[in-house]
């Protein structure tokens, strides 16, 4: 009972499996898949440990769609230019990170709703990507040495998984073992005593958003390698799902706290879902009914380990 | 308006149990009210009071136990229950919408008066308005809760649980944060419901006032209750030895210092270690401070004469016009500068402003000095161990009644809340220290601690300035008292001329303290 | 002249191209053209022909939308005697001129190719998004082909996920490949880009399959797979230029005052293959 | 300064209008064009004032933009069933209300996170609709009466124009002027201090989601009487922008709390910059980058207002 309250939404996952598993022995139910799946969750698992940053402030950075777009269409636009691979990747993340750092500015700095200044912020950077890429889709002029970043495998391991696992272990690191770590969470716990314990507030969430910023910035580039082309709205799926990694990952672990595990545990439900739906051969229109369906099962699971109220 | 049915007490407590996890707030408490009195509630921190009246309140239903009300079994299950009973409730932490004046809150959970099906803002008013002029004549009706000081807040509470009629009122530490002539309004408003045939519930740390206001006690200790009878038949020691299990060590029954000699660590150095030159308050007067290494200031003055505020820009925490040195050098930076310069700072909102909820205590202890707690000095990393060290240090130095130091703030008890927000400090090396009602809601026992820790701390040459609304605690610790009015400074008392009549009169209005009110000739600076 | 460009699709490939060939076009007559888009969201185009209408524009293009869908805000232009022209459209009322690739055809011919390869026997894969009016209709020429070669089974469909099709399919394929990954025979995409982001599955997974893709457009990414001999084979490409070219001339006789002699033109539709890119694939 | 401080949104929004109207003095400064707005503006504040409702709990409904979608595809539909006009509206509000009401059980009985409880929710309601409409635009039989409902002018006044200002003047009267509305603020200020009072805070919760998703029902329903057709996913555009209403709005009057008037200005700025840029001919890419300074800037006005902090 207990574990159910605490690990409900583990268990929801876990649970997930086995059930497709058993659906699906020899498709869903195999090794393959199931590393499959690793690959396929690890960009969004990406943007969605960005955003994990900044909701453990308190706070949402709705540009991370923009950025994963902007940062594919620049990339194809910088090797156009002739730059060499460590350049182009330098460069866009470099301006990734500025981008999440004005958003980030202006929510410490002059505590504008980050709702609003980061739907704002990314509408500008949409445009922006817009004009670069004149609104269609590049593709040429990719080096294959940048297209191996986002896909292949490693030692049997999918390369995207290799760079998920990276990002989760310095990122979890970063939250849970860190001074920066435990100030971000006193800020989003409570700003005004974070304020008054002298924690560097502007400072931090600052770093936060361009760290968030940074991560979309990356998973663009992946996303662009993996494909071998970027599109200006290329990242236009990310921005809902990876809230909703987050926001599942909050029902996962610490009562109602953002964490790096959780929302791994989210973008893997969420991964799962598709794969394991799709493998079934469920119909698309039923496809999303069980996806809602199951992901609401997900978060009530643990209400059924309360006790009373 | 009350009648006592022949059956029995007006409301009886019996065997009352809750328990949270391992810990066990309530265990088997008893409590006798009888309708028309004036009944005290006291115990250490973490006795048990404000659970019990939480479940009182229907906010918690008890693990065994009964409640009879005039005589028949009831249950209360949930605060609606308890409201249509005709209880009101004075929660210790303090419960009003933030966005909402003190009409608006007031009202809230209420019918209100309506014209139409539209609500009538102009009797919403009238009749907050009335409930106000009685115990809060200066309380702004029209201001935003998060605007209002804690004390304001804490009117403005009382004010909303007096707007309709009662036939119990509930106060959990309502004075705790209310200056002595308030206080004392406050006093007259509840002898007069209880001469009104309502019951009142009044729980207080300040034990002087307990035995002037109430005519009759319970004491809880572990969540049981030890002791019960008139007030009449018993003193300040004995509740103390009741509320402590007679293991009282500490010289806490009176901690009242002798004034005569002077304060131990005073330096005879002349010059002072912090000052501060500023505009400030509405009028924008100058506002001069001069601390001395060793010395104790206090701060008093009414509910909203400016005290926090004072103390938030000497912390940098918001910035006025001016000038503010330590040891001659001029103070640029925020919070963050004052600490590494040895300056700390306790602010008066524990909830607010004190700790986040979502840390653990042993995290909040570490939040404004992490540096001190890595395992490499180098790496921003911290060792868990060595907070774990600090957290139990403190927890053992102050008393912290808690389960576990690694669950959050959230499951302590008010006094235990402060103690934390008070003992993140403690084993520090402090030149300055800032505190803003360092022992709201803490009790005697503790108390003791706290002021014995200032002590200790002006001994080592350091400088404290304290706000108090606590008179007690303002002439037990101060070598100087400097009385504010609406921003201003009315009066600085020291040596004999800080009496306790002195400080009251001062913080009132009347009667300039012998010394003259303190108010500088204004300097070309702050023309402009 | 001040031109209106709108659309509710820009970020789709093919849209953007004719968008962009037809804003070339437009420079070279010496138009002013301006382009808006809403991001699929009818209610806002709806309003953003009001405000051309209202700025008394020169005359309206929409690229990629049916009128009949805004049919009030047409007519109002057409009151306002603004002419409305659309691209890759539908004829409607105050609608002058569409030109546009017959959309059922294009269907049509994207799946006697396919069923061709496959021998008219074999299990196919569907990709579709029957929320565009013009990708729909190619879903219905598919059914209609489907009825004539009753040996062929879609075995499975995908409503593609816009934004981000490629993607989408590319995880889609991954999964499709692992639970029936022996039976597929050949992947029909309603448009290109599902199908390059099924080729990029099919690449880092089943490399060495038989699956055949073919999709619709003429992308150029598309082609260049193509020319790749991966497992796309053919796409039905659109003439866009052919398209905004048709668009821009019967723009110009519009605003000379004259009608066109039909209300709808369609551009020829051309089918790529390896063969007829002149290269031989093993 | 006071001013620019208490009202700085609403300056905005007059300074917006201002600089329109002298950059295009006869398109868009007519008042013509300037009804026309109200128009056009008329959906999105409907939706963001249902959005409104439930921002003021401290809560999101992500599923507004499904249940626009789900009611215009509804009453296609069931038209096509040969219902009569009254029966087809009502059953759709009806429907809407009852999504509403379980999105709100959902976050007021299991305390699920809103943000997630709606989205899958909302998800939910896509698959719904769109196995409806099979996936496609419907758009036969609907009655030209259906039709009137959303579109000409009564008395100089565009239709959608009076439905606006029709719910504006309830919603507004319902949150300021009667006790329902009070307890919303009050359980959104501190739900402790609702919970403490007694409040019947899950039955309002319930309501104040039936209510938001009622209006987004009601928004769908105009949104297809003015488009003659609906498509499965036509309410998509509506879910960022009503929001984005309802946080420009928190910025426009009381300290940040959502407000009936402050959405009306949040969604007037909204759709004047949308107007006034394609009235004045600005490039598309453009257009993107403006509507997010010129946003940024309306947000940011009120900060120069502020002494010192
Ligand atoms: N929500 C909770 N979870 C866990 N423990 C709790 C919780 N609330 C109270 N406690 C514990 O119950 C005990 C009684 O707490 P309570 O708040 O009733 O004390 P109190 O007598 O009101 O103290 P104080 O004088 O400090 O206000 C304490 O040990 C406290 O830590
Ligand atoms: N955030 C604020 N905004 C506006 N006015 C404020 C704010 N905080 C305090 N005030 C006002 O400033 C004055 C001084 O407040 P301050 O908190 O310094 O008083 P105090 O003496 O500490 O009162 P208390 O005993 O209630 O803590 C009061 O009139 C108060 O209403
Ligand atoms: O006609 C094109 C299709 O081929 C597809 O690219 C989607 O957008 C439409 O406009
Ligand atoms: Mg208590
Ligand atoms: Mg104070």
């Amino acid at each position: 009972m207990i574990l159910l309250r605490r690990y409900g939404t583990l268990l929801a996952l876990a649970l997930i499996i086995v059930i497709f598993a058993i659906a699906s022995p020899h498709a869903f139910g195999t090794v393959a898949n199931l590393v499959n799946i690793t690959q396929q969750m690890a960009l969004l698992a990406i943007v969605a440990i960005g955003a994990t940053l900044v909701m453990v402030l308190g706070e949402f950075d709705l540009s991370v769609s923009s950025v994963v777009s902007w940062a594919g269409i620049a990339s194809v636009a910088l090797f156009g230019t002739g730059l060499g691979l460590p350049a182009v990747i330098a460069l866009v993340l470099v301006s990734s990170l500025l981008m999440g750092s004005i958003s980030g500015f202006l929510v410490a700095r002059f505590s504008v709703p980050s709702f609003i200044a980061t739907l704002a912020f990314g509408t500008v950077i949409g445009g922006f990507t817009f004009w670069v890429s004149n609104g269609a889709t590049l593709f040429s002029g990719i080096p294959p040495a940048f297209r191996d970043l986002g896909r292949g495998m490693i030692l049997g391991i999918p390369v995207p998984t290799l760079w998920l696992a990276g990002v989760a272990v310095i990122f979890w690191l970063l939250l849970d073992q860190t001074e920066f770590g435990r100030r971000l969470y006193a800020i989003g716990g409570n700003r005004e005593a974070a304020r008054l314990v002298g924690l560097p507030v502007r400072r931090d969430m600052v770093v936060a958003f361009a760290l968030c910023a940074g991560l979309s910035g990356l998973a663009g580039l992946l996303l662009t390698a993996r494909l071998g082309s970027a599109h200006p709205t290329g990242g236009g799926g990310y921005l809902l799902q990876a809230y909703a990694a987050v926001f599942l990952g909050m029902t996962a672990f610490r009562e109602g706290e953002p964490s790096i595990p959780g929302t791994l545990v989210g973008a893997a439900i969420i991964a799962v879902i598709s794969n394991g739906l799709t493998i079934l051969g469920v119909p698309s229109f039923l496809q999303d009914v069980m996806t809602g369906a199951i992901i609401l099962a997900a978060v009530l699971i643990r209400h059924f380990g309360r006790d009373g109220d | 308006m009350t009648e006592a049915s022949g059956t029995g007490p007006f409301l009886a407590l019996s065997g009352l149990i809750r328990h949270f996890g391992a810990t066990k707030a309530l265990d088997g408490a008893d409590l006798v009210i009888e309708a028309g009195s004036v009944h005290a509630l006291v115990g250490e921190n973490g006795a048990g009071k404000s659970t019990l009246i939480k479940t009182l309140s229907g906010l918690y239903q008890p693990g065994g136990g009964s409640i009879r009300l005039d005589g028949a079994d009831i249950a209360i299950d949930g605060p609606k229950a308890a409201e249509a009973l005709g209880f009101r409730f004075i929660h210790q932490e303090l419960n009003l919408v933030p966005h909402f004046d003190a009409v608006g809150n007031a009202w809230i959970g209420r019918r209100h008066p309506r014209r139409g099906p539209f609500l009538d803002h102009r009797a919403m008013r009238r009749r907050v308005a009335e409930i106000a002029a009685r115990i809060a004549p200066d309380l702004p009706l029209d201001r935003p809760a998060i605007r209002l000081t804690p004390g304001q807040r804490q009117m403005a509470e009382i004010v909303r649980a007096l707007i309709e009629p009662a036939r119990l009122v509930v106060m959990d530490e309502p004075t705790s944060s209310l200056s002595e002539g308030e206080a004392e309004r406050l006093h007259k408003v509840v002898r007069r419901l209880a001469e009104e045939g309502t019951a009142v519930l009044f729980i207080s740390h300040r034990l002087d006032e307990v035995l002037e206001l109430c005519g009759s006690y319970t004491v809880l200790r572990n969540g049981r209750t030890v002791g019960a009878g008139p007030i009449a038949g018993i003193d300040r020691a004995g509740l103390v030895a009741l509320m402590s299990g007679g293991a009282s060590d500490h010289a806490a029954v009176d901690p009242m210092r002798d004034r005569s000699a002077p304060p131990a660590g005073r330096s005879e150095r002349p010059g002072a270690l912090f000052s501060a030159d500023l505009a400030f308050g509405p009028a924008n007067a100058r506002f001069t401070l001069e601390a001395r290494p060793g010395e104790i200031i206090g701060l008093y003055g009414l509910v909203g004469s400016g005290r926090s505020s004072l103390l938030k820009i000497l912390w940098g925490a918001s910035v006025a016009r001016g000038t503010i040195t330590i040891a001659g050098r001029k103070l640029v930076g925020g919070p963050a500068d004052r600490i590494r310069k040895g300056i700390a700072y306790v602010p008066e909102d524990r909830r607010r402003e004190g700790f986040a909820a979502t840390l653990s205590i042993e995290d909040n202890l570490a939040l404004a000095h992490l540096a001190d707690f890595r395992a490499v000095a180098a790496v921003p990393i911290s060792s868990r161990g060595k907070i774990r060290q600090f957290a139990a240090g403190v927890g053992a130095r102050l008393r912290l009644v808690a389960a576990r130091l690694d669950r959050s703030p959230m499951t302590l008890s008010g006094g235990n809340q402060q103690k934390l927000v008070f003992g993140r400090w403690l084993g520090r090396t402090i030149r300055v220290l800032l505190v803003d009602e360092p022992t709201r809601g803490v009790d005697v026992g503790a108390k003791a601690e706290i002021h014995a820790e200032m002590r200790r701390i002006a001994a080592e040459s350091a400088s404290v300035i304290m706000a108090t609304s606590d008179i007690e605690e303002l002439l037990a610790l101060s070598d100087r008292v400097l009385v504010l009015q609406t921003g201003r400074l009315i009066a600085e008392l020291g040596g004999t001329t800080l009496t306790r009549s002195a400080v009251v009169a001062a913080a009132f209005g009347h009667a300039p303290s012998p010394s003259g009110p303190a108010v500088p000739r204004p300097s070309e600076e702050f023309i402009a | 002249t001040d031109i209106a460009v709108l659309t509710a699709f820009q970020s789709s490939v093919t849209t953007n191209q004719m968008i962009n060939v037809f804003e070339a076009k437009a420079k070279e007559a010496g138009w002013n053209t301006t382009v808006v888009d809403t991001r699929g969201d009818m209610g806002q185009l709806a309003s953003r022909i009001e405000d051309v209408v209202a700025a008394k524009t020169g005359a309206i293009v929409l690229v990629s939308v049916d009128p009949k869908l805004i049919q009030d805000q047409v007519n109002a232009a057409a009151a306002a005697g603004i002419p409305v022209i659309a691209i890759d459209g539908a004829t409607a009322p105050g609608v002058v001129l569409n030109v546009t690739s017959d959309n059922f055809e294009l269907g049509t011919k994207l799946s006697d190719f396919l069923f061709e390869k496959l021998g008219h026997k074999g299990n196919i894969v569907k990709y579709y998004y029957s929320a565009h009016p013009g990708v729909h209709q190619r879903e219905l020429a598919l059914d209609e082909a489907l009825k004539k070669n009753p040996d062929i089974k879609v075995i499975a469909d995908h409503y593609m996920v816009v934004p981000g099709p490629i993607d989408d399919a590319r995880k889609t394929t991954e999964d499709l490949l692992k639970s029936k990954g022996d039976e597929i025979d050949a992947i029909w995409a309603a448009w290109d880009e599902p199908a390059i982001g099924a080729q990029l599955a099919i690449e880092a997974d089943k490399p060495d399959s038989k699956i055949i893709i073919a999709g619709i457009d003429g992308n150029p990414q598309a082609i260049e797979l193509i020319k790749a001999c991966s497992h796309i084979k053919g796409t039905v490409s659109q003439d866009f230029d052919a398209m905004a070219g048709l668009a821009a001339d019967g723009l110009t006789k519009i605003l000379a005052g004259t009608k066109p002699e039909k209300p709808e033109l369609y551009a020829p539709a051309k089918l790529i293959t390896p063969e007829s890119l002149g290269v031989t694939c093993p």
